[in-house]
Parts: structure tokens; C-alpha cells; sequence
């Protein structure tokens, strides 16, 4: 195998990763915002947010 | 010598068991915890016990001798569901344990046969302490208060398992270390047939705590 | 103190046996390491120290993770937690029993091991003297695991092997002081001096970790 | 009502995540923006420059190998701090923070083992060694490994906070065996020739595109790491919120 | 049965992380290993197989002393004596979940081990292979023990002391086979059927045993 | 169907317990042992249970289908001190095992939810056992009788830890229990509220064993 072929690896492995897990991050956070909206819309607000429509 | 809870709070889990719990004990004097299963009895004596960490509040134990008030726990026995013996060992040698564990040399306790003979069981310390009957442990288990001398008691239950001479006999010892100038908490289902106590019922579940996240 | 260092000491020898374990444990391992390296005696000679540290550390694990486990599920726990002041002390205690019961069978056994792996005379002696000065620090670290592993409700070994990599530096001081002390180009103290401090510098981490563990997952 | 006063006194810490949650919105776009700069910079620098003469055309493995090894330590270091911050101050970002660097540990230290492995195959002529740098970088990823399997077997979020940073703290020994291992015992692994007292001994060459590298790393880790840490607090906002509901519920009934 | 079966794993899965613990256990064995015997490739080939198996004796060991003890503290074991017809199956099924719980990823992850300890194809397949089907046995020998231990109320490790030299059989010609199947000469058929024949026995006599033991201490 | 024991007697360690005990329960009955602690209580339900060996005597049970007697060791719930239920579990685990293991296919149990219903703690079966308190703890342990069918319950001390509430709760599901034809004997230091049982008072302790070598 050519030294190229562990470098192109090495690199691919590494934007793989990176890519991996900037995704899943991504992916958490907006899973995680559409279930606040969904949290939001079915009535339950936060405490300092339902205090301020003045409850 | 007295014992003070303020405002105490904790939580289980998220939830908040109870919340705004303050008592004043002084010497002699004896607080009795009732309510529902799950009300959060266990809960309050372990948080005064110090094993769990208050959400919020405080409690201070004030020994006659120095000015400071410090945690009740050094100060304690606490008498939990169960009973911190060792199946493995016979009676004497757990006894003997804890006599050098929790005991401390100027202020002894009773020996170890004079503990069995209190609660109503000399003659049977040779056994190892898993050969006993339900009741015959838990007695042995209220042996350890005797046998190293603690100003406060803490009991979880102290006459699950007992038959009805062994309540009054537990009754008379928890009468006996109130005379001589103890304090005594204790939860329980059935009267213990104390005079001159405190009561507090307990209610349980004061609310979900949203914590700072909410 | 000594009461409970007493009654450890009688709870693992009544439960477990404990001395005879890890000699056995380890007999297993040295009787069966031949038939991977095959009868070849001057092979065996080599690996000895390590397999006797090996087996030492293994035996170590053996029976530790419920070190505190078995105290909570009696309420033992509880009533060790309040004494407020010396914690570290209790821990530190325990540890030393548990040590008592079933590494120090092993260093006074591995002079024996020694010969059955054909290990000379140097070889021997400074095998017991590193395990001896070594053992201690494998039990300390193992005592944090043990110690963390109460908090989880579930209980379990889990944590136990999560600290077992922390043993490696102490693993490999205390063999290659006992390769230094047999090769001679190699000086055999100063490998010895760090396994002295890395024992030292255990047996004040670890109890005290324990000890921190132990009081913020009390419930 | 008790639990108003109760609210009342949480008030204070209150602001905290969510103050966090509006810098973090703000500086999210920012940081991603700078980090996409670098990586682009940095993979220009790191294909433009010369091969060296030992190691030819490999020696472009160091330039994403060198800043996932220190970023595997540094994560591992920030989540010390963090675990610090949980038992001393008690601070609830510091557990969010920690809770969430254990995987991006986890993926940079995969990384810097595999890349690793990637360079030894050409230059050691094998995939991997047990020698001492090498073994103590696996067993970061398995420190990493079990500490995030260790936070999911606690169902209590400030215990599991509590627990894992003792635990943490306790596997800090391990960085500085990384670190000095190659000096500690000699091994196939090269020693440090950048981060050193007496200054990088490395040609300069290699440096640039290393250091452009590095930063793109750096910058990488903290915007990811600041997403996660959002994440985390609205999950448990979620959490929080629905806990609620479903008492409310209840009680309704 | 079937509820038995999985309510075990369950168990052993949440108390430790079941198929984790084994094979992070052993990748941790095997990252210790080198450091005791040195980084030798060709040393660490050859004893591959026997570490690969004692770390199988060990992961099996761990935890299965408590088989029955945490029946019993708890009072489970009582009303599964109560079901009186298949004692023998109900520990057969509980050993099959501790076996599943904690050997079987070990034979599964042996090929893994197997690449870190430098071995070649052969002595990888061989030792999976040998460890698939000698593993049970060591399960249910520690069965035996397990059950015995309940028996007596100071409970205990002492009887895995009696069964581990029983284990040493097992061992032996499970790494015997595998190195069989490495060096040419030696033919790997008859300890492998050796082995075959040793975890049928056991097979047979553990359950049978163990339930023999658990009927006789009840109390 | 009828629960017979004939001269009974038992021994732990080189004590007899107890010695010529005998009983005779009809579907629809129930027996209740009362004694001082360390009596035989427990021995004997164990006897009955088949989890200790009798000295002497025999215990058969004959249900309504065969001719032949048996042991009721497979017809019985035993509910001991113990509440065998294991912490890791949720309670909805715990019960579904039990559920699997002791019930019968033809003759099913209440659901987990019907079960958690009845004795009065519906909601939360989804948290680990050992999170609860001693008194849930000890109700979902007897919730385990209800998820399967079986015709003898044998009790040990069911009240042990629970609330007044709770103690009617259960004098209820037994008082149920029975008018569907079952057959149940329990020890208790505390009345169980159960109209119409025999009682039997054990006296404990009714001489050494000298055994062969007396
Ligand atoms: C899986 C195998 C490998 C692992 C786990 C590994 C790990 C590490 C780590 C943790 C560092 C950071 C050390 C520090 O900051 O002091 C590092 C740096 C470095 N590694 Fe590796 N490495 C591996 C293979 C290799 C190979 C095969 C080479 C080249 C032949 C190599 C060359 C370097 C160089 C040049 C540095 C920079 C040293 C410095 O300037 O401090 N590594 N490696
Ligand atoms: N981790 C947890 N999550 C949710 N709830 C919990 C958790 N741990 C305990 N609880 C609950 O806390 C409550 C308080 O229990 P506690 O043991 O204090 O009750 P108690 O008054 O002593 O009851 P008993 O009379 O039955 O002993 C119980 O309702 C229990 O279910
Ligand atoms: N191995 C043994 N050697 C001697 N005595 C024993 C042994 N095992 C048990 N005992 C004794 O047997 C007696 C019977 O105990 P049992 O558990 O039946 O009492 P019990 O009536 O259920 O009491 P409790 O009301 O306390 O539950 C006890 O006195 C106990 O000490
Ligand atoms: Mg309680
Ligand atoms: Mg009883």
C-alpha cells in the first residue's frame, strides 16, 4: 500500500468523525427544541415565563 | 442539650417529600413521626441523621458542654428498617462491634449481657445473628443503643417484628433514656405508649421540584 | 478502629476464606500459564514476576467490589457514615483488613509461587518485597470503585474495572523494580522508590476519594 | 404556599443555565463560523507544504493526529475542572459540562488512536504496540467510555453529577501518564518535540499548518461542546417540564 | 422459564453492565498484560489462548458466587424451592443467563482479544471456538459451589475454593485444544472432545447438583 | 379442597421448636399463629411451605380435581419476612417475573396494574423497588399474590411496616381471598381483623433434642 492510502485514510477517518459528531450534536439540539415546542404548544410553560403573563 | 430543625426540605428522585419542617427537642423530650406509607417519615430522620442532605433547612444538636451547635449525627444512634448486624457473626461479636465502633470511653454503656438481659434476651448471644427469629433481631438490633451511650435516638420503626411484652419492653427503654435526659425521635405505625411526647404527621409529596432547569 | 478492623478481618475469613482465594485463584493461574508457554523453563523464569503480579492484582479484585456494597445492604453503612470525623479513617481501615485477608496471604505465598515458576533466589525475594510494598496501592485504588459502585442503585462491578487501569503504573514499577533487581545493568531502587510513592500517594488518594464518594451518595 | 418560597430562593441560580442558554445562542454561529475559517485554512497549509524527508507524504498525518491527542487530554482535563466545580461549589453548569465532553473526549481520543494506528502501520510497521503512550491513550478511551455508561446507570442526575466527577477526578492520574509516559519509559512513540520548556523542536514547515490545525480543533471542541451543554439543559428542562405535567395530572384527577 | 431467564439478565446487566464488564474487563487484563511480560509480540502470541481462557475463569467467577446468596438475602430462592418439580431446570436456566450475561460476549469479543494479544488466524478461530464450547462448563461447576455456599449461613467464597481446582481440567484442555490447532503435530481433535465431554458432564452433574445442595439447606 | 397437618414437630439446630401440632383447614379458612418472638411461627409456616424439613409429622393438601394428597408447597404463596423482590428491578419487573413464574397459564392472576390497584399504590410501578419505602416495599411484596393465582396463601407477619389504612387494605384481600375458597394461614403479632379463623398460639421451645445420642 502507498503512504498516500494511510494519509487519505487518516484524513477520511477524520472528517468522518468530525462530521459525526457535529451531526449528532446537531440533530440532538433540534430534536430537543421540538420537543420544548411541543411542551410549549400542549400548555406547560416555564415557571419565570408563566410568572411574567402574570399568573 | 437540645435539638432544633428548621425549615427543613428534601427531595427524593425530583420530588419533594415535605418542605417547611421545623421541631425544637429538649432534653427528655421525645418526637413521634406518623403518616401514610411513603408519607416521607424515614425520609426526615435520615435527613436529621445526617445521611441525606437536606434540600433546604438546617438541624443543630447543642450539647450542654460546648457553646457551639453542631450536626446531630456524631451525637446519634439511628435505628434504621434494617438492623446493621452481620448474619455472619454471632450476637456477642456484633454487639461487641459496635460497642467499639460507635461507643466512646469516657461515657460507656451497658455491657453486652446486660443489653441482652434489657431487651429480654440473655442466654442466646452465642448464636450467630442469622439463626434468629424476625423479632429476636430487631430486639438485638435495639441493643446496640444500649450498649454505647448516645444522647439522641433516632428510631425507624423500632417495633416492627416485636410481639406485644416487647413493645412495652422497648417502651420502658425508650422512657428510661428519656428520663435520664435523651432525646428520642421515632416513626412508627402503632402507639408506642409514651407519655409527654411531640407528635408530627407527616403528609409526604409537597410538590415536583423544577430545580434550576425548569 | 480495631474493632472494625477486627470484625473484617473475621467476616472474610468466615465468608470467604479469604487467605486461601487468591493463593488458589493464583495456583490456577501459574498451573495453567505452562501449557501457553510451553515447558520451556527459562521462559517461565522470565514471566514469572509478572504472572505473580498479575495474580496479585487479580486476586486483589476478587471479593472487593462488595467491600461496601454488603455493608449498605445491611444498614452497616449508615451507621459508619455518621461518624462524622474520621471516615477516611474507617475506610482506610476496611481497606487494610480486606488487604490483611487476601493479598498479604499472597505475598507470604509467592516465595512458594516463585519456585513453581522456576524464578531464582533474587528473584523471589524481590518479587515478595515489591508485591509486599506494591499490594496496598492495587487495594486503595480498588476501594474507590468500590466505593462509587454503592451509589448506583443497580450496584455492581462496573466501576470496579473503571478504576483497574489506575493500577497500571503501580503493576508496571513493581515488576520492572523486580526485573531491575535480577538484570544488573538496571538499578533496582529507583523503580522501587516510585512503587513506594505510588503506594503512599494511593493510600492518601484513595481512602479519601472513597471517603468523598461514600458521603455525596449516601441516601 | 411552600413552594412558592422554595422558588423564590432557587431564583437566583435560576438565571444561571438560562443566562448560559442566551450567550450560548449567541456565540454558537460565531464560533462555528471561525472554526469553519480554520479547518479551511489549516487543510490548505497541511496539503500545500512540503512531505518531509524521513517520513514523506505521512508526516500530513501528524497535522490532524498531534491536535486530536492533545484535545483528548485537554477534554478530559476541562471535565476535571468541571467534576471540581461539582463537589466544591456545587454548580449545576459544571455537571451539564462534564456530562457532555465525555463523548467529544471520547470521539478525539478515537481519533487520535486510530489515526495513530494509521501512521504507525507505514512507520512502525505495525498497527499497534502495547508500550506505554499508546496503552495510556486506550485506556483514556475507555475511561471515557465507562464514565459515560457509568452516567446513564444513575437515574439521579445530581448523584450520577456527584459520583462521576469523584470518579473523574480519581482517573486525572492518567493525563499526566499520557504526557510523560514517552519520557518515563522509553518507547517506540516519539517525544514531545512541540509542547517542550526549552521550545518547539520542530521545523517550522510543519509548524504552521500544526498550529493552524490545532486552533481548528480547539475551536471545534468548544463550539461542539457548547451545543452539547445546551442540549443538556433542555433535555433536563424537559425532563423538569414534564415531571410536572404528569403531576398535574394527577392531581387533577 | 423464559421469565427466569430474562429477568437474570436483566439483572446482571443493570448490576454491572453484563456484557460490558466481561470483555472490559478482559481488554483491560489484556492492556495489563503487556506491561508485566513486556511488549513482545512473539510472547504475547504464544500465551494469547491461555490468557484469553483465564480471563474467561476469572470474568466467570466474578459474580457467580452470588448465584444464589442474592437469592436467598432477598427470599426469592425460597419461593423458587417452593416450585418443586424442576429445581434442576431453574438452576440450569440461571446459570445459561449468568453464561450468557458474562462469558458468551467474551467468546464474541475473543476474535477482538485475540488481535491485541498478536495472535494468527488459526489460534484466534481455535480459541473462540474452544471458549464457545468449554466456557458452560466452568458456569456450571461454579454453580455447585455457588449453590453450597448458601447452605452455609456464614455463606461465602470458601466453596469456589473447592470448585476452582475443579475448574483446572476444564482450563487445561481447553488451551491444550487450541494450541493443538496452532502447532501441527499435535492433533486437536482429542482434547477438544475431551472438552466437549467435560462441559456435557458438567452439564449434567451442575444443575443436578447445585439443585441437590439448594433442597438440602433450605431452612 | 383441604389443608391437613398431623403431628408436626420441628427442630432448629438441636432445639425442638415445637412438637405435636396438628390442623385441619377447609377451602374458605384461615389459621392464624400468634406467639412471643422466637415461638416457631416462622418455623412452622416454613414447615408448611416444605422449605424446612419436618422432625415428625406430615402436611397434605388436597385439592378438589385428584384423588392424591400432596405437598402444598406448589399450591401456596409463601409471603416470608423477606420480600424477595430484587432492588435493581422496577416494581413492574419485579411482578411481571413473578407473574411469569408463579402463574399458571390456565388460571391467570390480576394484570401488574389491577394488582397495583388493589393494594392502593397504582402509579407507580415504574420505579425501582428499592426506591420505595418500607411500607410500599412490603405492599407491592404482596401484590406478587395477587398477579398469580394459587389456592394457600401462607403469610408471615403480611402487616410488619404498614399503615392503618393499609392493614384494612389487606385484612380486605384476604377476607376476598377466602370467599373464593381459599385457604390462608398467617402469623401476626397484630390482629388481622379476620372474622372467622382458628388460632393457634405457639408456645416456642418444647425441650432438647437429645436425638440419637441422648
Ligand atoms: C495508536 C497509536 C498512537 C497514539 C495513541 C498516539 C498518541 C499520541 C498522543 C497522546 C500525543 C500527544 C502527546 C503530547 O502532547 O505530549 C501524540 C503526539 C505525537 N505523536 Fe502519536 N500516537 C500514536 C501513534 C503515533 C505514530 C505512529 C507516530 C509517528 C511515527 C506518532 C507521532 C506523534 C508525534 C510527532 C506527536 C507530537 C509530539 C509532540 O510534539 O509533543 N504517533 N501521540
Ligand atoms: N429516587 C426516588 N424517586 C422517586 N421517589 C422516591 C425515590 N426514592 C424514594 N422515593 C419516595 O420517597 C417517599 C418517602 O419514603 P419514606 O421511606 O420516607 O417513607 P416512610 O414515611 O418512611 O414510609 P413507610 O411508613 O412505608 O416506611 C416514598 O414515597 C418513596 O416512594
Ligand atoms: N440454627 C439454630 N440453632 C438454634 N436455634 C435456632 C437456630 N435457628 C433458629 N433458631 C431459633 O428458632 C426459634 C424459632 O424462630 P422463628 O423464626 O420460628 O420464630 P417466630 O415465632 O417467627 O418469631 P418472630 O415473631 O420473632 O418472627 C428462635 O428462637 C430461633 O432463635
Ligand atoms: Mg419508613
Ligand atoms: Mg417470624
Amino acid at each position: 500500500m502507498t503512504h498516500a492510502f494511510y494519509v487519505y485514510a487518516s484524513y477520511g477517518f477524520a472528517a468522518l468523525v468530525t462530521v459525526a459528531v457535529t451531526l449528532w450534536t446537531w440533530a440532538d439540539g433540534r430534536a430537543r427544541r421540538r420537543e420544548l415546542a411541543s411542551l410549549e404548544a400542549a400548555g406547560i410553560r416555564r415557571r419565570s415565563a408563566r410568572t411574567r403573563d402574570g399568573e | 442539650m437540645h435539638l432544633t430543625a428548621e425549615n427543613l426540605a428534601a427531595r427524593r428522585g425530583e420530588d419533594l417529600i415535605f418542605a417547611n419542617i421545623s421541631f425544637h427537642l429538649a432534653a427528655g423530650e421525645a418526637l413521634v413521626l406518623t403518616g401514610r406509607n411513603g408519607s416521607g417519615k424515614s425520609t426526615l430522620l435520615r435527613v436529621v441523621a445526617g445521611l441525606l442532605r437536606p434540600e433546604k433547612g438546617t438541624v443543630i444538636f447543642h450539647d450542654g458542654e460546648s457553646r457551639e451547635g453542631r450536626h446531630p449525627g456524631e451525637a446519634s444512634h439511628y435505628l434504621g428498617h434494617k438492623n446493621a448486624m452481620k448474619n455472619e457473626l454471632t450476637v456477642a461479636e456484633n454487639l461487641d462491634f459496635w460497642r467499639g465502633f460507635l461507643g466512646s470511653p469516657d461515657t460507656p454503656g451497658l455491657s453486652i449481657e446486660d443489653a441482652a438481659e434489657a431487651i429480654g434476651l440473655s442466654g442466646i448471644t452465642h448464636l450467630p445473628f442469622g439463626y434468629l427469629s424476625a423479632g429476636q433481631q430487631r430486639r438485638f438490633a435495639f441493643a446496640k443503643l444500649l450498649v454505647a451511650h448516645r444522647p439522641v435516638w433516632i428510631l425507624d420503626e423500632p417495633t416492627a417484628a416485636l410481639d406485644a411484652s416487647a413493645d412495652r419492653l422497648f417502651a420502658g427503654l425508650i422512657e428510661a433514656h428519656l428520663a435520664k435526659g435523651g432525646i428520642v425521635l421515632a416513626a412508627t405505625h402503632q402507639p408506642l405508649g409514651l407519655k409527654n411526647v411531640q407528635e408530627l404527621k407527616m403528609t409526604g409529596f409537597v410538590g415536583v421540584d423544577q430545580g434550576v432547569w425548569g | 478502629m480495631t474493632a472494625l478492623f477486627l470484625r473484617d478481618l473475621k467476616l472474610s475469613i468466615r465468608a470467604g476464606g479469604g487467605a486461601l482465594i487468591g493463593v488458589l485463584f493464583f495456583l490456577t493461574i501459574v498451573a495453567v500459564i505452562p501449557f501457553g508457554v510451553g515447558p520451556d523453563l527459562k521462559l517461565l523464569s522470565r514471566i514469572g514476576p509478572a504472572i505473580v503480579w498479575i495474580g496479585a492484582l487479580l486476586a486483589a479484585l476478587l471479593g472487593l467490589d462488595r467491600l461496601f456494597q454488603a455493608e449498605r445492604d445491611d444498614g452497616s453503612l449508615d451507621l459508619m457514615l455518621m461518624q462524622e470525623t474520621p471516615l477516611v479513617l474507617t475506610v482506610l481501615v476496611k481497606c487494610f483488613a480486606h488487604w490483611t485477608a487476601t493479598s498479604l496471604p499472597l505475598v507470604i505465598a509467592s516465595p512458594l509461587l516463585g519456585l513453581f515458576m522456576n524464578m531464582d533466589e533474587t528473584a523471589i525475594g524481590a518479587t515478595a518485597l515489591t508485591l509486599l510494598v506494591g499490594s496496598p496501592a492495587i487495594t486503595f485504588i480498588g476501594a474507590v470503585g468500590a466505593a462509587v459502585a454503592v451509589a448506583l442503585p443497580r450496584g455492581g462491578l462496573l466501576v470496579s474495572i473503571l478504576v483497574l487501569p489506575l493500577t497500571i503504573p503501580v503493576l508496571i514499577f513493581g515488576v520492572s523494580a523486580t526485573y531491575a533487581a535480577v538484570e544488573d545493568p538496571a538499578p533496582f531502587l529507583p523503580p522501587f522508590l516510585i512503587l513506594i510513592a505510588l503506594t503512599l500517594f494511593f493510600t492518601v488518594i484513595g481512602p479519601a476519594a472513597a471517603a468523598l464518594a461514600l458521603r455525596n451518595t449516601a441516601d | 404556599m411552600s413552594e412558592t418560597s422554595l422558588a423564590i430562593s432557587k431564583f437566583s441560580d435560576l438565571a444561571n443555565p438560562t443566562r448560559f442558554l442566551a450567550l450560548a445562542a449567541r456565540a454558537i454561529p460565531w464560533l462555528a463560523g471561525i472554526t469553519a475559517l480554520c479547518f479551511a485554512a489549516g487543510l490548505y497549509l497541511s496539503f500545500a507544504t512540503e512531505g518531509d524527508y524521513q517520513q514523506g507524504e505521512t508526516v500530513r498525518i501528524m497535522y490532524i493526529h498531534v491536535p486530536a491527542a492533545w484535545l483528548s487530554m485537554m477534554c478530559y482535563t476541562i471535565m476535571s475542572i468541571s467534576a471540581i466545580g461539582t463537589l466544591v461549589w456545587r454548580h449545576p453548569l459544571a455537571d451539564v459540562s462534564a456530562k457532555s465532553a465525555a463523548p467529544l473526549g471520547a470521539a478525539f481520543t478515537l481519533l487520535a488512536l486510530v489515526t495513530g494506528s494509521l501512521w504507525g502501520k507505514p512507520m512502525w510497521g505495525t498497527w499497534w504496540v502495547w508500550d506505554a503512550r499508546l496503552t495510556s491513550v486506550f485506556i483514556l478511551f475507555l475511561m471515557y467510555l465507562g464514565l459515560i455508561a457509568l452516567n446513564r446507570a444513575i437515574d439521579d442526575p445530581s448523584k450520577a453529577a456527584r459520583v462521576s466527577a469523584v470518579l473523574i477526578l480519581v482517573g486525572f492520574v492518567n493525563i499526566p501518564i499520557i504526557k510523560f509516559s514517552v519520557e518515563w519509559w522509553n518507547t517506540l512513540h516519539q517525544s514531545a518535540s512541540v509542547m517542550r520548556l526549552d521550545g518547539p523542536a520542530i521545523d517550522p514547515e510543519f509548524l504552521r499548518p500544526l498550529f493552524v490545525m490545532a486552533i481548528a480543533f480547539t475551536l471545534l471542541f468548544f463550539t461542539l461542546h457548547i451545543m452539547a451543554m445546551r442540549n443538556e439543559i433542555w433535555r433536563r428542562r424537559i425532563a423538569a417540564q414534564r415531571r410536572l405535567a404528569a403531576r398535574m395530572a394527577s392531581r387533577e384527577e
